[in-house]
């Protein structure tokens, strides 16, 4: 296994998602609010995944832009879930750059002023128990 | 008794019974043994007293097969038992005259033993002419005392009660008996651990050396031919060939007469090894109150079994 | 006799399947390649009415380690009413083994109908699990017990 | 003793590549019993049978048993290549070393071993193995058809042309079903009404044919060939006989407020109706349940308007009970509830319609008399947009999993007949794939797109919100440009999931048929028996089966006829020689057996019963062979083991778990 599929295999793992149950409906896609600031969009994520094509997930724009909204995870018809997709591409990303679990006091002075408020929100809802 | 005896007699005479289904004296004064009378003289052997737990409705199968009707005594927990073989077919109404004869709790040998009172040769205060409190036994070693509820019947302990299901006439007073639950047994089982459930029944039903009078004296169990005498399973009767065939033989006993058994505790009375046979019965009838509503076989004449009826939402297997 | 640690257990089991419904699940399992342990070796019965408490005890009695019994769903059953006479006596019986000590995982009741060969698979492959972590069926044969 | 052949077929490589079939058959030759055994490449082929038959002969065989696939797949060609042979045919038993061997291990040795241990089985079985002879039951030369929809219809007309008569039980008021709610058919757009119609008519007029409109089947028992079924006529309170079908007591019904079921209420209707103009038969009903009389004792206006007096408010449902020889289901189908799917405001806003709905809208006897307009404000839309796949196709328990096939087609219908009529609407549609197969089906479709200027586009609709100008906004992914579109409309057509009509399941349950998860009833098999049921003497017509447009339903609705008229065509049907029977030596009379037959079958003789040191008359048991089904219900209440089920007998059953666990 070389390292782009071991990767890939990592993203199915931590998301639970099995990218061969997408149709390729697009319902994910449609309704997602961050779709014009992404470069590879949330219905791409799933193919991307199936392909074992991680290295341009992890160096992609929307991994900071995806707001966690959930939507396409509510909608989607086939149970393939994007939004968890994108998810566990953040957390490699994170991996890669070294980054670890933060403690509460390390937060504050990530933020920046560009950061939006929703991400924030939905970050506290995606890891309450 | 001496009012039963005359009442016979009178039946007897007036042609209303050809021959009457009682008990008499056994070789020991505290078993009794069914028995038949045909006339007033042979009467004269007829007992009836504590020790006369034996169930006589199974006998009224054959009995329905004779002329004439039969005069039979059963005592209020008797009568489901014929009530039941009533709804199966198996006896003859019109055949039967049925005396309800008073019981104020039946007692065993066993149970003497059991308290520590041995080589019994013989028991006062058993006759029922009094209040049955106190019992005096002479034994090998002397004479001793004990209360009579202490010789009773584990099954008169639990009695079900003073009613009769099915009777043409009664003679006789009962006595409130009960001083347990009946399913406390079978709770005590179930709560042990798995472990302890298996050593428990090991230990009891090793005892069995298939000597088959628990399902010779069974009511429910009155098969003309009984499946493990039968060619058809391939499990005739191998005695102690296969000891397996033991625990199936009354794991199976108690299936077949699951729905249909009355408790009458006629099983754990005869057994020589004193196996406690109806803890496996009565485990039935707990679950199968406890999943399909209390049900009592022998109280009804019709109607189907817990087994022979379902409903849409019943447990599933398993589950219980 | 003891068990060699290194010699993998192999559990004996016998599933009953009703014609109608688990026998054609046990099929489409079949065709659709979904594998589950050779342990398994199924009986046809008509329907899981026709299962009689003695087959199960002379399974157990001969050596098998785990017995199921697979019928209609409850309501589907082909001759409308046999399946529900079969969940009270297999609820009575499994109850009683419950009751005597024989381990409770031994015996299982699944309704599996003609279009589940998922279930089926999945089912034997759970229940073969179950009776290997239970090991050999030693209560039921120990039962016998010559003290 | 038996003398038995074990015949052990390779299935190409399906069995033998698996299964070590030459062990297998060197195994079985030590087998007690076993005097032959022979594998071969194809026993099912006419070289395999010619073996066996051959086998039979030279060694004289007694019983068979056949290595091979699954019993349900061959039973029948070895039983009856074993009879032609003179053998009897429930001498042959199958060891399913396929679907339950080769197919699911991968182990060469350890399906070896498998397909041994099955194979002694068998053997075991057969050497117990009695010959059986089937008996006879008479066939009821008379079909009930459930359902009134053109599936119906159609299997009543056939069976009717026949010679047959036939029962049609349809629930509503009238015959004509979900076809005659369409407005126009695919792919030749003719009129639904006008090739329905005629079919409507004929059937009312056809002497063979007989239709119990307002109606439910309430009860079934009995067996193919053999059934009697009880028909609940619910109170019509229209005397069919007296009314004329003026529509006079319609016109002057006070109750107006109900919903219309045949518009899918849209508008409303009067207490007392007939569903639609072409409704058959022409007779009213009235609806209890929003008649002013019969919720408040007064009224009666209908009553007396009525010149014929055909009004009976006194009418008491009716119980017929009939016998049939064949029933076939045609219940045809329901669009699924939308609750489930708020994202696209079904609930929120009366712009978001089903297809169904809009066929109601297209129809000149619709509620909108045919002119499209939006249901909320009159006004004729601009901008129409289609949903497709919606519940269809879906994994979670939202939706169903299956597509539901005339969705693609009926689309492009509307699409095209919205832009033939009204040419400077704009139309989309938003699909995942646009599915066509099907005569001239993909030519439609296309005809759509590159003629009529529909605007396709692939990507699913996200969700649908109603604004406060009464315009929707419609979000949607165009996968293609991958772009994320935002789209105002005027009207938006979800092309809704077709499921199971909520009432199989109950008719399922009366006919002992069985249903699959989605509720639509199975097939015996799905390619080769597509039109019958698993349960003898019950037949599919329609959607009932699985998704089907009309022609699809129409051919198949020809095809359960033709079975139901081979049925009904024979005299006498050979019965399952797999029955109960009662060991009398051994009964005891004691009826339990008789409590758990589903059939009724057996019943209590007293009886001369000699046998060895018996000779009395005795109460027994015994079965009726036409009506036991052989499920083997009594065989377990019965303590004793009397009863017993012939071709699996206790001690069969018995020798198979012996072999199993040896």
């Amino acid at each position: 296994m070389n390292k782009s599929d071991l990767l890939a295999e990592q993203i199915r793992e931590i998301s639970g998602v099995n990218p061969k149950k997408c149709m390729k409906c697009g319902k994910c896609s449609a309704t997602c609010p961050s779709f014009d600031k992404m470069d590879i969009k949330p219905h791409q994520f799933v193919s991307y995944v199936d392909n074992d094509d991680i290295e341009p997930l992890t160096k992609s724009k929307s991994l900071w832009h995806c707001l966690s909204c959930f939507a396409c995870v509510e909608r989607c018809p086939r149970g393939v879930k994007p939004g968890k997709l994108i998810d566990a591409a953040r957390q490699i990303a994170e991996r890669q750059r070294g980054g670890d679990y933060l403690t509460p006091d390390e937060i504050p002075e990530l933020f920046d002023e560009d950061t939006p408020q929703q991400l924030i929100v939905s970050a506290f809802r995606r890891y309450r128990k | 008794m001496q009012e039963l005896i005359n009442r016979t007699k009178e039946l007897l005479a007036d042609g209303t019974v050809a021959r009457v289904l009682g008990w008499r004296r056994g070789d020991l004064p505290t078993n009794p043994e069914p028995a038949y009378f045909n006339d007033g003289e042979s009467l004269s052997e007829f007992v009836y007293n504590g020790f006369c737990g034996a169930n006589l409705s199974k006998y009224m199968i054959e009995a329905s097969e004779l002329d004439g009707r039969t005069l039979v005594f059963l005592k209020p927990c008797d009568t489901y038992s014929f009530n039941q073989l009533l709804k199966e077919n198996r006896v003859d109404r019109e055949k039967a005259y049925i005396i309800g004869v008073g019981c104020k709790g039946k007692i065993s040998e066993a149970s003497l033993n059991a308290i520590g009172i041995k080589n019994v040769i013989d028991v006062k205060g058993a006759e029922l002419t009094d209040a049955c409190d106190t019992l005096t036994i002479e034994t090998l070693t002397g004479n001793t005392t004990c209360a009579y509820r202490d010789a009773m019947l584990e099954r008169c302990h639990v009695c079900r009660g003073k009613e009769y299901v099915v009777y043409d006439e009664l003679i006789g007073d009962s006595a409130d008996t009960v001083d347990g639950d009946r399913f406390d047994e079978v709770r005590k089982i179930e709560a042990m651990s798995p472990e302890e459930r298996f050593a428990f029944f090991k230990a009891e039903l090793s005892k069995c050396i298939r000597c088959n009078a628990c399902r010779n004296v069974c009511p429910a169990c009155s098969c003309r031919k009984c499946v493990f005498d039968s060619t058809k399973f391939d499990s005739a009767q191998k005695a102690n060939s296969d000891s397996f065939e033991e625990k199936m033989f009354h794991i199976i006993r108690a299936f077949h007469v699951a729905g249909r058994c009355t408790d009458c505790g006629e099983c754990s009375r005869v057994c020589p090894q004193g196996i406690p046979l109806h803890l496996l019965n009565r485990k039935f009838i707990k679950d199968i109150n406890t999943l399909y509503g209390d049900f009592c076989a022998g109280e009804s004449a019709e109607g189907a079994t817990p087994l022979t009826s379902f409903t849409f939402g019943d447990a599933e297997p398993g589950t219980v | 006799m003891p068990m060699n640690d290194n010699a993998e257990f192999r559990p004996k089991i016998v599933a009953f399947c009703c014609n109608w419904c688990s026998y054609a699940g046990a099929d489409l399992a079949g065709s659709s390649r979904l594998t589950y342990p050779a342990d398994v070796k199924i009986i046809k019965v008509p329907c899981s009415c026709r299962v009689n408490p003695m087959f199960i005890l002379r399974a157990f009695e001969k050596g098998a380690d785990g017995v199921i019994m697979c019928g209609c769903h409850p309501g589907d059953c082909h001759y409308s009413t046999g399946n529900y006479y079969a969940r009270r006596r297999m609820t009575l019986l499994f109850s009683m083994l419950d009751y005597i000590g024989v381990e409770h995982g031994r015996t299982r009741v699944e309704w599996v109908s003609a279009a589940e060969g998922v279930k089926f698979s999945a089912t034997m492959n759970e229940f073969v699990e179950k009776i290997k972590s239970l090991g050999k069926n030693v209560r039921l044969g120990d039962l016998r017990c010559r003290s | 003793m038996q003398r038995i052949g074990v015949f052990v077929c390779h299935c190409g490589s399906n069995i033998a590549a698996t299964v070590d079939v030459k062990k297998v058959t060197e195994t079985a030759l030590m087998e007690p019993g076993v005097v032959h055994a022979e594998d071969y490449q194809y026993m099912c082929s006419e070289a395999g049978q010619a073996k066996i038959a051959a086998a039979i002969a030279e060694k004289n065989l007694t019983g068979i048993v056949v290595c091979s696939c699954s019993p349900r797949m061959h039973e029948t060609t070895f039983r009856t290549c074993a009879e032609r042979a003179g053998i009897n045919p429930y001498m042959v038993e199958i060891a399913n070393i396929r679907e339950h061997c080769s197919w699911i291990h991968k182990d060469v040795e350890e399906a070896t071993k498998k397909a041994v241990i099955l194979m002694r089985a068998a053997v075991a079985k057969v050497n117990l193995n009695t010959p059986l002879k089937p008996g006879e039951s008479r066939v009821t030369k008379r079909a009930l058809v459930i359902g009134g929809g053109i599936a119906g219809i159609q299997t009543a007309l056939d069976i009717a042309d026949a010679g047959y008569e036939v029962d049609i039980v349809e629930k509503t008021p009238s015959i004509g079903g979900r076809m005659s709610q369409l407005d126009k058919t695919f792919p030749t757009l003719d009129c639904s009404a006008c090739i329905l119609t005629p079919k409507m008519v004929e059937a009312a007029a056809h002497d063979k044919i007989n239709i119990y409109t307002y109606s439910e089947v309430e009860q079934v028992s009995g067996f193919v060939g053999d059934f009697t079924v009880d028909i609940r006529k619910k109170a019509r309170s229209v005397d069919m006989n007296k009314c004329t079908g003026c529509g006079l007591c319609q016109e002057k019904c006070p109750s107006k407020k109900t919903p219309s079921e045949f518009n899918r209420g849209l508008n409303t209707r009067t207490a007392i109706y007939t569903p639609f103009a072409q409704a058959i038969p022409n007779v009213p009903v009235i609806d209890r349940e929003a008649c002013i009389k019969f919720k408040t004792g007064k009224c009666g206006l209908c009553s007396k308007v009525c010149a014929a007096g055909a009004i009976d408010y006194e009418q008491k449902d009716e119980i017929i009970t009939r016998k049939y020889g064949a029933i076939v289901v045609a219940t045809g189908f329901d669009v699924i509830k939308l609750d489930k799917y708020d994202e696209y405001a079904y609930s929120q806003s009366r712009d978001v319609i089903t297809s169904l709905e809009l066929e109601r809208i297209m129809n000149a006897a619709g509620p909108t008399k045919g002119h499209l307009q939006r249901l909320s404000d009159g006004r004729e839309p601009k901008n129409i947009v289609f949903v497709q796949c919606v519940g269809s196709r879906c994994a979670d328990e939202r939706g169903k999993s299956y597509c539901s096939k005339i969705c693609c087609m009926y689309t492009a219908k509307h699409a095209m007949l919205i832009r033939d009529k009204y040419p400077d609407v704009n139309v989309t549609v938003f699909y995942i794939d646009v599915r066509t197969p099907g005569k001239n089906f993909d030519e439609f479709y296309r005809r759509a797109v590159e003629e009529y200027g529909v605007n396709y586009i692939k990507g699913q609709v996200g969700k649908v919100c109603p604004e406060p100008d009464g315009s929707l906004t419609v979000y949607a992914s165009d996968l293609l440009d991958n772009k994320q579109l935002r789209m105002s409309a005027d009207m938006v057509v979800l092309a809704a999931a077709i499921e199971p009509s909520a009432s199989v399941r109950q008719i399922a349950t009366m006919l002992t048929a069985s249903i699959d998860t989605n509720n639509f009833l199975t097939e015996a098999h799905p390619k080769l028996r597509p039109v019958e049921s698993p349960t003898a003497g019950v037949f599919l017509s329609g959607v009932c089966q699985g998704p089907k447009d009309i022609p699809e339903t129409v051919a198949q609705a020809g095809a359960a006829a033709v079975k139901a008229i081979g049925l009904l065509a024979k005299d006498k049907l050979m019965t399952n020689p797999c029955t109960a029977k009662a060991d009398e030596l051994m009964c005891n009379g004691c009826s339990q057996c008789a409590n758990v037959c589903p059939y009724g079958a057996i019943s209590y003789e007293t009886r001369l019963v000699m046998g060895p040191g018996v000779r009395e008359n005795r109460r027994v048991a015994v079965v009726n062979n036409a009506l036991c089904q052989g499920c083997g219900a009594c065989t377990v209440t019965c303590p004793s083991g009397a009863m017993d089920l012939q071709g699996f007998s206790n001690r069969q059953i018995i020798a198979e778990v012996d072999a199993i666990c040896r």
